[in-house]
């Protein structure tokens, strides 16, 4: 399955990259899945996204819960904690 | 309706007009401005850099809106935020709201700031004398937009 | 501070920038105008006539400020009250309160309107199609007004 | 005892006159004594000023209780619930 990832802000900068398409493998299923294959990648990835780090995700536009499901061509965004206004 | 995300300056006066200038049932405007302190949490602030997420910021700020509209008389509403490079004292934000009574038009008005404040994916970079630093999110937005929770 | 009770047009955006130009401190101005609406009550309205009490009229908006000033951080603040003869979309009242936080320009902002509503000595007189009328005091807004004792 | 009475709105139509300065008998010493004279005139005084009627008093441009004591060259005003804003 093949998702446009969305990164902003600070995550951004740490990741070094405003967005990628990746193939996923068929183990992932769900946003939950998506962050652990990201950990997987070590470095700043797995520090990030560890558990107890502030972030959000959001899918298609939409802010979502970790166990959303994930389809082909789904855009899907990681980002800290807004702060607009 | 009006939502916008833009770098420019906007007209407090064209946009608060444009919502009753044509509706003669419009009683009430709340309106609020956030503006570029030059100063936060100690530091001086230079500059502020607003960045956000094309697409849904504006889906997510006219969700808002209507949640609003759901709950209070909203006869018309304008969001205007501004993204890129602001000084201290320049507006970063205006939301006004038209209603027939003045009680509506304050509820769905400090509605939309405090879901904006929490839901609305901006972020804010300040240039400080030590360096640049990303603006953390406050716990006081989250209570602040837990408390429409009924 | 600016208390005003005048028969001539204000400008909003003067007047809101006035609270936030010279003050980088201020990050909120939250704001209320009020407008003549072109039914109330059932009944069209032609024109609202606003008579006052000179002297009182100041000196009880000054005394409703400087109340919220006690209750929330006011940075500064504008009341501008129009009297004589206006027309249906045209503005009545503009209160608008700057503060450092949002939370604190938006419950003054609604108090001191609470509070102008039913302390401050203007009557509003209607034309309609079946004459004139004065208008009588809501008890909504004795409530409203209410609300903030504690 | 002298007093400036100023009546507002629809009170200063009903008594077709927005100010006087009329000298007090010595019996009046309160607000509420005040409003007991003015009531003695009859027709739209008595009516308007009865009690259960809705209007509001101030001295000297604050808004006062009727027990509230009078004094030499008080500026009483009279009028309508308010209704601005």
């Amino acid at each position: 399955m093949k998702v446009r990832l969305l990164y902003f802000a600070r995550l951004r900068e740490v990741f070094a990259t405003g967005q990628e398409t990746p193939e996923l493998p068929e183990s992932v299923a769900t946003l939950a899945d998506l962050l652990d294959w990201l950990r997987q990648r070590g470095g700043v990835w797995a520090e990030e996204l560890a558990a107890g780090r502030a972030y959000r995700a959001a899918i298609n536009q939409d802010l979502i819960e970790q166990d959303a499901l994930l389809h082909e061509n789904d855009e899907v965004a990681i980002f800290p904690p807004v702060t607009g206004g | 309706m009006k939502i916008a995300v833009q770098s420019e300056a906007f007209d407090l006066n064209a946009e608060v007009a444009a919502l009753y200038q044509a509706n003669p049932k419009v009683g009430a405007v709340a309106s609020f401005l956030g503006l570029v302190r030059d100063i936060n949490e100690g530091q001086g602030v230079s500059t502020l850099s607003l960045e956000h997420y094309p697409g849904m910021t504006e889906k997510a700020l006219a969700e808002i809106v209507a949640d609003a509209g759901r709950r209070w008389e909203v006869l018309d509403a304008t969001v205007i935020h501004r993204v890129g490079t602001l000084r201290p004292t320049e507006p970063i934000v205006l939301v006004a709201v038209a209603s027939g009574h003045r009680g509506d038009a304050f509820a769905a008005c400090e509605f939309i700031m405090d879901f904006l404040k929490t839901q609305a994916p901006f972020w804010k970079k300040e240039a400080t004398p030590e360096g640049e630093r990303w603006v953390d999110a406050r716990e006081s937005d989250d209570h602040a937009a837990a408390r429409w929770r009924v």
